[in-house]
């Protein structure tokens, strides 16, 4: 019988901050140890990993970079024992990976839709490979649309890739900060107001977002409000997880667990389950 | 229990007395066993008695406390206020059944390194006698 | 694990290394969690060992730094120094003491150098999660306040009132000048004690930066270094010192003119309910003793107040009340002094029962000029024949509880014996001593000379003393001799001791310790004599321990440098190893505040969740780092800073590994 | 005697009637020989309320156990007291919470009731496995047991919990009603912890090992307890983790040791602890044995005088020390 | 499938047989704490008893397990497994603890199959006992269960006085039989009908009673938002022996140990009632209060898993309701929401 719980080996290739502070973010490469491994590990956009340091466990973190990238990449906030070990880690430590686990996003399923896509802080990570998935396949997509925010410039996510992303044509990148500040040309406010600015039509189009629990509840009033219908909204949800296969119990929302039948839902079924927090 | 037996013991010393007294202890050349590895804090009264169950369950065979003599603390009182919860500590492991060696407390003074050594080679003899600590221990 | 300590192994010479194998510790240091680098080096204290450790911290970025060398009380600064020259927060530093407690006490090779990395890994262990922590300033109120106007308070204030700082004293007698003011001549010199102390209580009363409140007592002290709060009894005088012109009518007129012991005469003499201790009283302004007048304890006296009627600027006011003022200062200067022991307390020497049996500040004012005798030695309208003196009385007696010597009988011993021989040449005098202690400057000089003069010394201690007719007779054993004796005399003088004054609370409103001898305890009894454990407070004179004349002068000079200090910088750092609250976890029970001994906890009202809750909040500056707090609360929320549960349990942690 | 229902029906009746009041925590009967907590809001509510010598839950843990969710910006807050009922042993709780600001006196409208001991119910239910209404009514030193209709009598000392049995407070030292009549108090001694004490190591370790080996580690013992009230407690924490989550002796004997120590000076003896505890471990003995070291040294008592500082934040100089080198 | 008949005085052979051959674990009593231990003695077995304290469930799940061990925090000395454990039987298990395994089955061995669990109870035989003497909280029959209940179990015994009634339930429990075979007579006719009567008996002992497991699911998915719950669990203390003692709850938490510098990673039981359960890093809580956290638990128990897998995930033993100190009384609970 294959043991689920054992993970492979692997090691860090690669290590770059995206913010600093006291829950900063750090975007890890990881390379397997067995070249067989890595062949074997595929995914979809939204499918997360328990990424570990032995001796002090193992956190479930949304895997992204694409399937087909030469590179498999976590973005990490530094929190409780897991991720303040691997924020302590150099190019070169060793670490472990479980998964590929979750659901993903139904990307295959929205081709020919418009894709909205509104993130706010570490939420740009799971956004990131569907931004990359429909940009190497743009033309089975319709529009593609980044709204994207954090509390300040230095806590935006990815920034050099975003400043990248701004300068592409076929994807409107809306970026916002809550605070003003010096240079900063784009919107100043909270990420649901910009997404109110931006406006996106709800006209054969998907909206996903991801974030923090408080910024979620009040993109999907306004998605709503511009007349997404529940079915057209996706995002992703965050309880605590241990073992990321649907056996230890913690992350169940009613009879789902986030590990398995998640972390990818869309609002038209969350909407009718008790205490979920969304991330 | 094996004659090669080497007990490893922690003490915590404050800074101003004992730490002091076995610095003196070090100036003077005065020799003493080896096993006793010392913990430097500010004060007696810094030490949780969760700190001394802690160490016998990370591999201490023993643990000493010293600090300064009554009415000679440092910070006034502290030893006065870290002696009560010696003694009520040390009263809840003897009940269970951990070995009153297991745990000593000490004064002594920024003076008394032949004390301090004193301490030292009783405290490593009584522990030595009775062994490796096995009530807490963790299983590796 | 991210690499960012370094661990440096010094070899001190041979003084480590010849005990402790480097080598072998530096490979194992090397291979610990987070170490970049682990390096030995002859003398890390000197300047190239400094040198390479900055270098790397450099170099490699090192953020946490572990020596490991001689004890942190010995080169903790000096590391620190070094972390923070190359730009590493200093509190960064870890040092293993692998030289004090560990080569210079276990001679065995493989068990010290075993040892000595234990206590290294513990050290790597809790530098890793050491924090950087930043020295917090404060602002210091220009003023200083001094407690006690005998000769140290004296000399303490004008010290840093010349300095250009105010200066609140603080007597609590009508008068400043102290025991000094009571002395007839000083030792060696023989010079006039009144002569060089009231020029002193003048400069006092006239200098422009010094308020002199006497008649007053500290009765609590508030705040910490810098921004002390103090409130300060003022005792009523019942007489209005603005008005006083010191005339001494009043004195006159008082129905109960010399009948009260005078403190000042150490109850040799006699004065009245109004009075000044001394004719050179400073400020020379008269007070009632409203223990003793009359009117104030009978409201009546005659028909009216004698005094009040005698006194021309009608300063007398028997309205008058106690009055509480406040101060606020930067810095306190203690010189309460000392008191006389009490020689009832050795009732074989018969002092409650002999006149003729007299303690050494008596004889002072018996012997002085201005002295009830006007200084003729008299007692009983006769002058003696025969005078023994009896040293260490109340000092050097274990049984008493009194093992200290009081450091100045020795020599005022022989300073009397002289004026006895100066004013009775035919007299026979004969001191009993113990040892003869003259270590002072002129002290053995001056010994020398009065042994010549005629005085017996004899050494031994006097066993009793009892009358045998006309005469007493004081029994003792000549140790020399080996042989019992005794003594036949007219006067005995008991050398009578030290001891430490019982100054109520003021002890526990400065937080002030004892050390066994019952005078104060310094922060150091070597290096640093007049500070104390409380920040800000510091000793002068006798009340850190007795002392003559010229060491309480050079002791309150040192006190008043050290108190000037704060006020001149203007600024107070605070030791940041203190406790710090999570308020998120802290449930407001408030054991902390009463476990803290310098009462720097008070609970504070913050808003949780929308819900007000009471937590316990740090006054950084109060907070002097014992965390004893810390081991009082049950839910781990407060923390002291550099000694956290967390980086002590890393430290069991690596010790347990063996 | 035979009002006590009814005088305990009335002073809660009165109690919710009061507009200051949030609710009345009494115990209501459940099935078989089961007494529940019961927060009563209503007149109605509090004719569910009982006393008898059944009634073994310290109801004062409710007072701290309220997990709050964040208050709405604009909401008030409910300053409502909460009312209760207290044994004699229960309001020595009060006494300490309120000692240690775990809560303020004016939250509470204290509802005393004098008591003569409760029973250790399991000891009935092994008597009769199959009652289903049971009522108990205490009549001096015997219970009267009506199990289904059917009466009968039972000397209480072969029924009560230990604590009971030789329990110094049976009448409650805070209330602001005091409700039946004052019960005859006992003496306290501590025989059995003195007689384990001259025991060897061995044989201490032997008895208590064992036990600690079987700890499931629900925790029942610190939840129940009404002083283990941290909002998170140190045993939970993960940085620095004091203890494991591994169940082992090893874990289980220092969590023991945790449990009691934080406790020093603080247990009021409810017994609550080892009434929970469903794996028989007597773990309120390690209580009453630092009670008594705790009274024999330092003649301390907690929960007796809401003004009294903490145990271990004080000390006399003259402390015994006669352990220390 | 067959069934044989074991005389009561050759009982105690039969457990020797099973210590000879395999690791036998059987309901012990020690102060009154009845649990699962491994015997070396026939005679500490317990034969009578209404039910053990602890489940059996910790044996195939136990509450504290390796998953591996490794070296310090460093990957190179490689990732190393428990040993294989031996041949086991449980003695002794009641039908409703038997019923439970069958129900953990489900969690253990949907989707990703977890070998520790699964392999265990491949190598583990079960022999129940028929319940004789229900407790006073036992609802097994509204659980679909029954004190002869065999789900679950590879054997079943029924005490018929004299002798024991046997049933092979399994081919696993069949190879045990085998093994042992010498021991047992074939049962006749006449011993069924003593079985079965006798299970009759013991059934109308049972005296409590709540809806059916669908009326339940149905009805709960009715009442999400009722304020119920915010009542019923204000007495809830938070502690973890509803879900300790329970013989469905396999909720575990999973920490890495390093001991002098040798690490494992282990996985414990782990209790939905606690507060810590769910809370996340951050200080999120999805479940930040005993409301929702109580009610989780008896919407996983009787609504979610019967929604994911079919099953209700209750027994009917009763132990939650017997040990909670707050006198939680769970029977009491359902038989509210079927009158809400």
């Amino acid at each position: 019988m294959e043991n689920p719980y054992i993970p492979y080996l692997a090691v860090i290739t690669d290590i770059r901050d995206e913010t600093v502070g006291e829950r900063a973010i750090k975007t890890f490469r990881i390379a397997f140890q067995e070249s067989s491994v890595s062949k074997n590990f595929t995914y979809q956009p939204g499918q997360c990993a328990m990424l570990g340091i032995l001796g002090k466990g193992e956190s479930m973190i949304s895997i992204n970079s694409l399937a087909n990238d030469d590179y498999l990449q976590f973005s990490v906030m530094k929190m409780g024992k897991v991720t303040s070990g691997l924020h302590e880690c150099e190019v070169g430590d060793a670490a472990t990976v479980r998964g590929p686990y979750g659901n993903g996003f139904p990307v295959d399923d929205w081709k020919g839709k418009d894709i909205i896509l509104i993130g706010g802080g570490i939420g740009q990570a799971p956004l990131r490979p569907v931004i990359n998935y429909v940009l190497n396949r743009r033309k089975q997509y319709g529009k593609l649309t980044l709204i994207y925010g954090a509390r300040a410039v230095s806590d935006l996510c990815f920034r050099k890739e975003l400043l990248e992303l701004k300068k592409l044509k076929h994807l409107n990148v809306h970026l916002s900060i809550d605070k003003k500040e010096d240079g900063w040309k784009e919107f100043v406010g909270f990420v649901p107001d910009n997404l109110l600015k931006v406006h996106p039509s709800p006209k054969n189009a998907i909206a996903v977002t991801c974030g923090p629990p408080i910024m979620i509840k009040f993109v999907i009033a306004n998605l709503l409000k511009l007349g997404f219908s529940d079915e057209q909204i996706f995002t992703t949800i965050e309880n605590r997880m241990k073992c990321g296969i649907g056996k230890c119990g913690r992350c169940n929302v009613d009879n789902l667990y986030a590990c398995k039948d998640g972390p990818v839902f869309s609002y038209a079924i969350l909407k009718n389950l008790l205490n979920w927090s969304s991330g | 229990m094996s004659e090669n037996f080497e007990p490893n013991i922690v003490a915590f010393l404050c800074n101003w007395c004992s730490y002091a007294g076995a610095d003196l202890a070090g100036t003077a050349r005065i020799s003493y066993p080896p096993n006793v590895k010392v913990i430097r804090v500010m004060c007696s009264g810094r030490m949780n008695p969760s700190f001394v169950i802690n160490a016998l369950q990370q591999g201490a065979d023993g643990v000493l406390i010293s600090g300064c003599h009554p009415g000679e603390c440092h910070y006034m009182e502290g030893n006065y206020i870290a002696r009560r919860r010696f003694t009520l500590i040390k009263k809840l492991m003897e009940y269970i059944g951990i070995e009153p060696e297991r745990f000593r407390v000490s004064w002594v003074s920024a003076s008394e390194g032949e004390k301090f050594k004193n301490v030292i080679a009783e405290v490593t003899e009584d522990i030595r006698k009775i062994g490796q600590m096995k009530q807490l221990k963790r299983e590796v | 694990m991210r690499k960012k300590i370094g661990v440096y192994v010094c070899h001190c010479g041979v003084n480590i290394s010849a005990t402790v194998d480097i080598e072998k510790v530096c490979k194992l240091a090397s291979g610990l969690p987070g170490v970049a680098a682990a390096k030995d080096y002859t003398y890390l204290c000197s300047d190239p060992g400094q040198e390479l450790i900055k270098k790397d911290i450099k170099e490699l970025g090192l953020e946490k730094v572990v020596i490991a060398a001689c004890s942190p009380r010995m080169h903790e600064q000096t590391f620190r120094g070094t972390c923070e020259e190359a730009e590493l927060n200093p509190y960064c530093l870890e040092m293993a003491n692998i030289r004090e407690q560990c080569s210079w006490v276990h001679k065995e090779k493989d068990k010290a150098t075993r040892k000595a990395a234990a206590l290294i890994s513990a050290s790597v262990a809790k530098a890793s999660l050491l924090e950087p922590l930043s020295e917090k300033e404060v602002d210091v109120i220009p003023k200083a306040l001094v407690i006690g106007g005998g000769i140290s308070g004296i000399q303490s204030s004008l010290d840093i009132a010349d300095a250009g700082f105010g200066v609140y004293l603080v007597e609590k007698d009508p008068s400043i000048g102290g025991h000094m003011a009571q002395l007839d001549k000083t030792f060696p010199t023989l010079d006039c004690s009144a002569c060089i102390l009231t020029p002193k209580m003048v400069d006092v009363y006239r200098h422009p930066n010094i308020e002199l409140l006497t008649y007053c007592e500290v009765i609590s002290v508030d705040g910490f270094i810098g921004n002390f709060k103090v409130k300060v009894r003022k005792k009523p005088r019942y007489v209005n010192i603005n008005k006083c012109n010191g005339c001494g009518a009043c004195a006159e007129a008082c129905l109960l003119k010399g009948r009260i012991a005078s403190e000042f005469e150490a109850g040799m003499g006699k004065r009245g309910a109004i009075y000044v201790p001394f004719p050179q009283a400073v400020p020379l302004v008269y007070t009632i003793d409203s223990e003793k007048c009359l009117f104030l304890r009978k409201g009546k006296c005659g028909k009216s107040p004698a005094c009040k009627a005698a006194c021309g600027p009608e300063a007398i006011d028997f309205e008058q009340k106690e009055e509480i003022i406040e101060l606020e200062i930067g810095t306190i200067v203690v010189a309460t002094g000392f008191d006389v022991f009490p020689a009832k307390e050795k009732p074989e020497y018969g002092y409650d029962a002999y006149s003729n049996v007299i303690t050494g500040l008596e004889f002072e004012r018996l012997s002085s000029a201005s002295g009830p005798t006007f200084g003729k030695i008299k007692i009983g309208g006769k002058e003696p024949e025969d005078v023994v003196f009896i040293q260490c009385v109340g000092s050097r007696d274990k049984e008493l509880g009194n093992e200290y010597c009081s450091r100045v009988c020795c020599m005022y011993t022989a300073k009397q014996a002289h004026l006895v021989r100066e004013k009775l040449p035919n007299a026979n005098i004969t001191v009993f001593y113990i040892d003869v202690r003259a270590f002072g400057k002129g002290f053995e000089e001056f010994y020398d000379r009065v042994k010549k003069e005629g005085i017996i010394y004899r050494r031994g201690n006097a066993s009793e003393v009892y009358r045998r007719g006309e005469k007493l007779i004081v029994r003792a054993e000549d140790t020399l001799l080996g042989e019992a004796l005794e003594v036949e005399t007219d006067l005995v003088v008991l050398s009578t001791g030290l001891v430490q004054r019982d100054v109520g609370e003021l002890k526990n409103a400065l937080r002030l310790s004892q050390s066994s001898d019952r005078f104060f305890l310094e922060a150091h009894p070597k290096l640093r004599p007049m500070d104390t454990a409380t920040a800000g407070v510091y000793l002068a004179g006798c009340c850190q321990g007795p002392k003559d004349i010229p060491d309480s002068v050079a002791q309150a000079s040192g006190a008043a440098a050290k108190a000037i200090v704060p006020l001149a910088t203007g600024k107070v750092k605070i030791d940041p190893i203190i406790s710090f609250v999570d308020e998120n976890i802290c449930r407001g029970c408030g054991i902390c505040i009463t476990t803290c001994p310098y009462d720097a906890i008070e609970l504070k009202e913050i808003t949780r969740d929308g819900y007000p809750v009471e937590v316990a909040f740090v006054n950084d500056v109060l907070c002097k780092g014992c965390g004893a707090c810390v081991a009082s609360c049950l839910s781990g929320a407060i923390q002291q800073r550099s000694f956290t549960d967390e980086q002590i349990l890393s430290q069991i942690t690596a010790l347990g590994v063996e | 005697m035979r009002n006590i229902q009814k005088i305990i029906k009335d002073g809660a009746r009165k109690a919710v009637a009061r507009d200051d009041v949030k609710y009345v925590l009494g115990w209501t009967p459940g099935y078989g020989f089961r007494v529940s907590p019961f927060f009563a809001r209503t007149a109605e509510d509090t004719e569910r309320l009982i006393f008898s010598p059944l009634c073994a839950n310290n109801l004062t843990i409710y007072l701290t156990l309220q997990e709050k969710l964040p208050l709405p910006k604009a909401a008030a807050l409910d300053k409502r007291k909460i009312a209760l009922f207290v044994k004699g042993c229960d309001s020595r709780a009060v006494i300490q919470l309120i000692a240690e600001r775990g809560i303020s006196r004016d939250e509470l409208v204290i509802l005393g009731v004098p008591c003569g001991g409760v029973i250790d119910i399991s000891k009935l239910e092994a008597k009769f496995p199959q009652a289903i209404k049971v009522e108990a009514v205490e009549e001096g030193e015997k219970l009267s047991l009506k199990v289904d209709g059917k009466s009968q009598e039972i000397p209480k000392e072969d029924i009560l919990l230990k604590k009971c049995s030789l329990c110094e407070y049976p009448n409650p030292l805070i209330y602001d009603v005091l409700l039946g009549e004052e019960k005859q108090k006992k003496t306290k001694d501590y025989q059995g912890i003195s007689t384990f004490e001259e025991k060897s190591p061995n044989e201490k370790w032997t008895y208590w090992g064992d036990k600690f080996a079987r700890c499931i580690r629900c925790y029942a013992c610190r939840n129940i307890c009404p002083l283990c009230y941290c909002d998170s407690c140190i045993l939970d924490k993960l940085s620095p983790q004091w203890i494991r989550r591994s169940v082992n002796l090893s874990e289980n004997t220092v969590f023991q040791l945790l449990r009691t120590f934080h406790l020093t000076g603080r247990c009021i003896g409810c017994g609550e602890c080892e009434r929970a505890c469903p794996m028989g471990i007597p773990v309120g003995e390690l209580n009453r044995k630092l009670e008594k070291d705790v009274r024999e040294l330092f003649a301390y008592e907690p929960g007796i005088d809401i003004e009294e500082k903490s145990l271990l934040s004080q000390f006399k100089p003259e402390d015994s020390e006669d352990f220390i080198l | 499938m067959t069934a044989f008949s074991l005389p009561r005085n050759e009982a105690d052979d039969f457990l020797v047989a099973l210590i000879e051959k395999q690791s036998l674990f059987a309901p012990v009593e020690k102060d009154s704490i009845i649990s699962y231990q491994l015997v070396a003695n026939p005679g500490d077995a317990l034969w009578n008893f209404s039910n053990s304290t602890v489940p059996p469930k910790g044996i195939l799940f136990p509450q504290t397990e390796t998953l591996f061990k490794f070296t310090g925090s460093e990957v190179s000395g490689g990732i190393e497994l428990p040993p294989q454990e031996k041949e086991t039987v449980i003695f002794g298990i009641r039908p409703c603890d038997g019923r439970a395994f069958k129900i953990v089955d489900h969690i253990f061995g949907w989707d990703y199959q977890d070998p520790y669990y699964l392999e265990r109870r491949a190598r583990t035989v079960l022999v129940g006992l028929s319940c004789y003497e229900p407790a006073s909280n036992c609802f097994c029959t509204s659980l679909n269960g029954g004190p002869s209940s065999k789900e679950g179990l590879d054997m079943l015994l029924t005490d018929l006085g004299d002798r024991y009634y046997l049933e092979v339930l399994t081919d696993k429990g069949g190879k045990l039989l085998n093994k042992n075979r010498k021991l047992f007579a074939l049962a006749l006719d006449s011993d069924t009908k003593e079985k079965n009567s006798l299970s009759k008996k013991v059934e109308s002992k049972l005296k409590r009673k709540v809806m059916s497991c669908d009326e339940l699911q149905k009805k709960m998915g009715d009442l999400k938002e009722h304020k119920f719950w915010e009542e019923t669990s204000l007495r809830c203390l938070g502690c973890g022996i509803c879900t300790y003692l329970c013989p469905t709850c396999h909720c575990f938490d999973m920490q890495d140990e390093v001991t002098d510098g040798k690490g494992r990673r282990v996985r414990m039981w782990d209790s939905c009632m606690f507060r810590e359960y769910t809370l996340h890093a951050s200080g999120e809580n999805p479940r930040p209060t005993r409301v929702e956290r109580f009610k989780n638990r008896l919407y996983h128990k009787y609504k979610y898993y019967p929604d994911s897998f079919k099953i209700t995930a209750c027994v009917g033993c009763g132990r939650c309701t017997r040990y909670c100190p707050a006198n939680l009384d769970l029977i009491d609970i359902l038989t509210e929401i079927g009158k809400i």
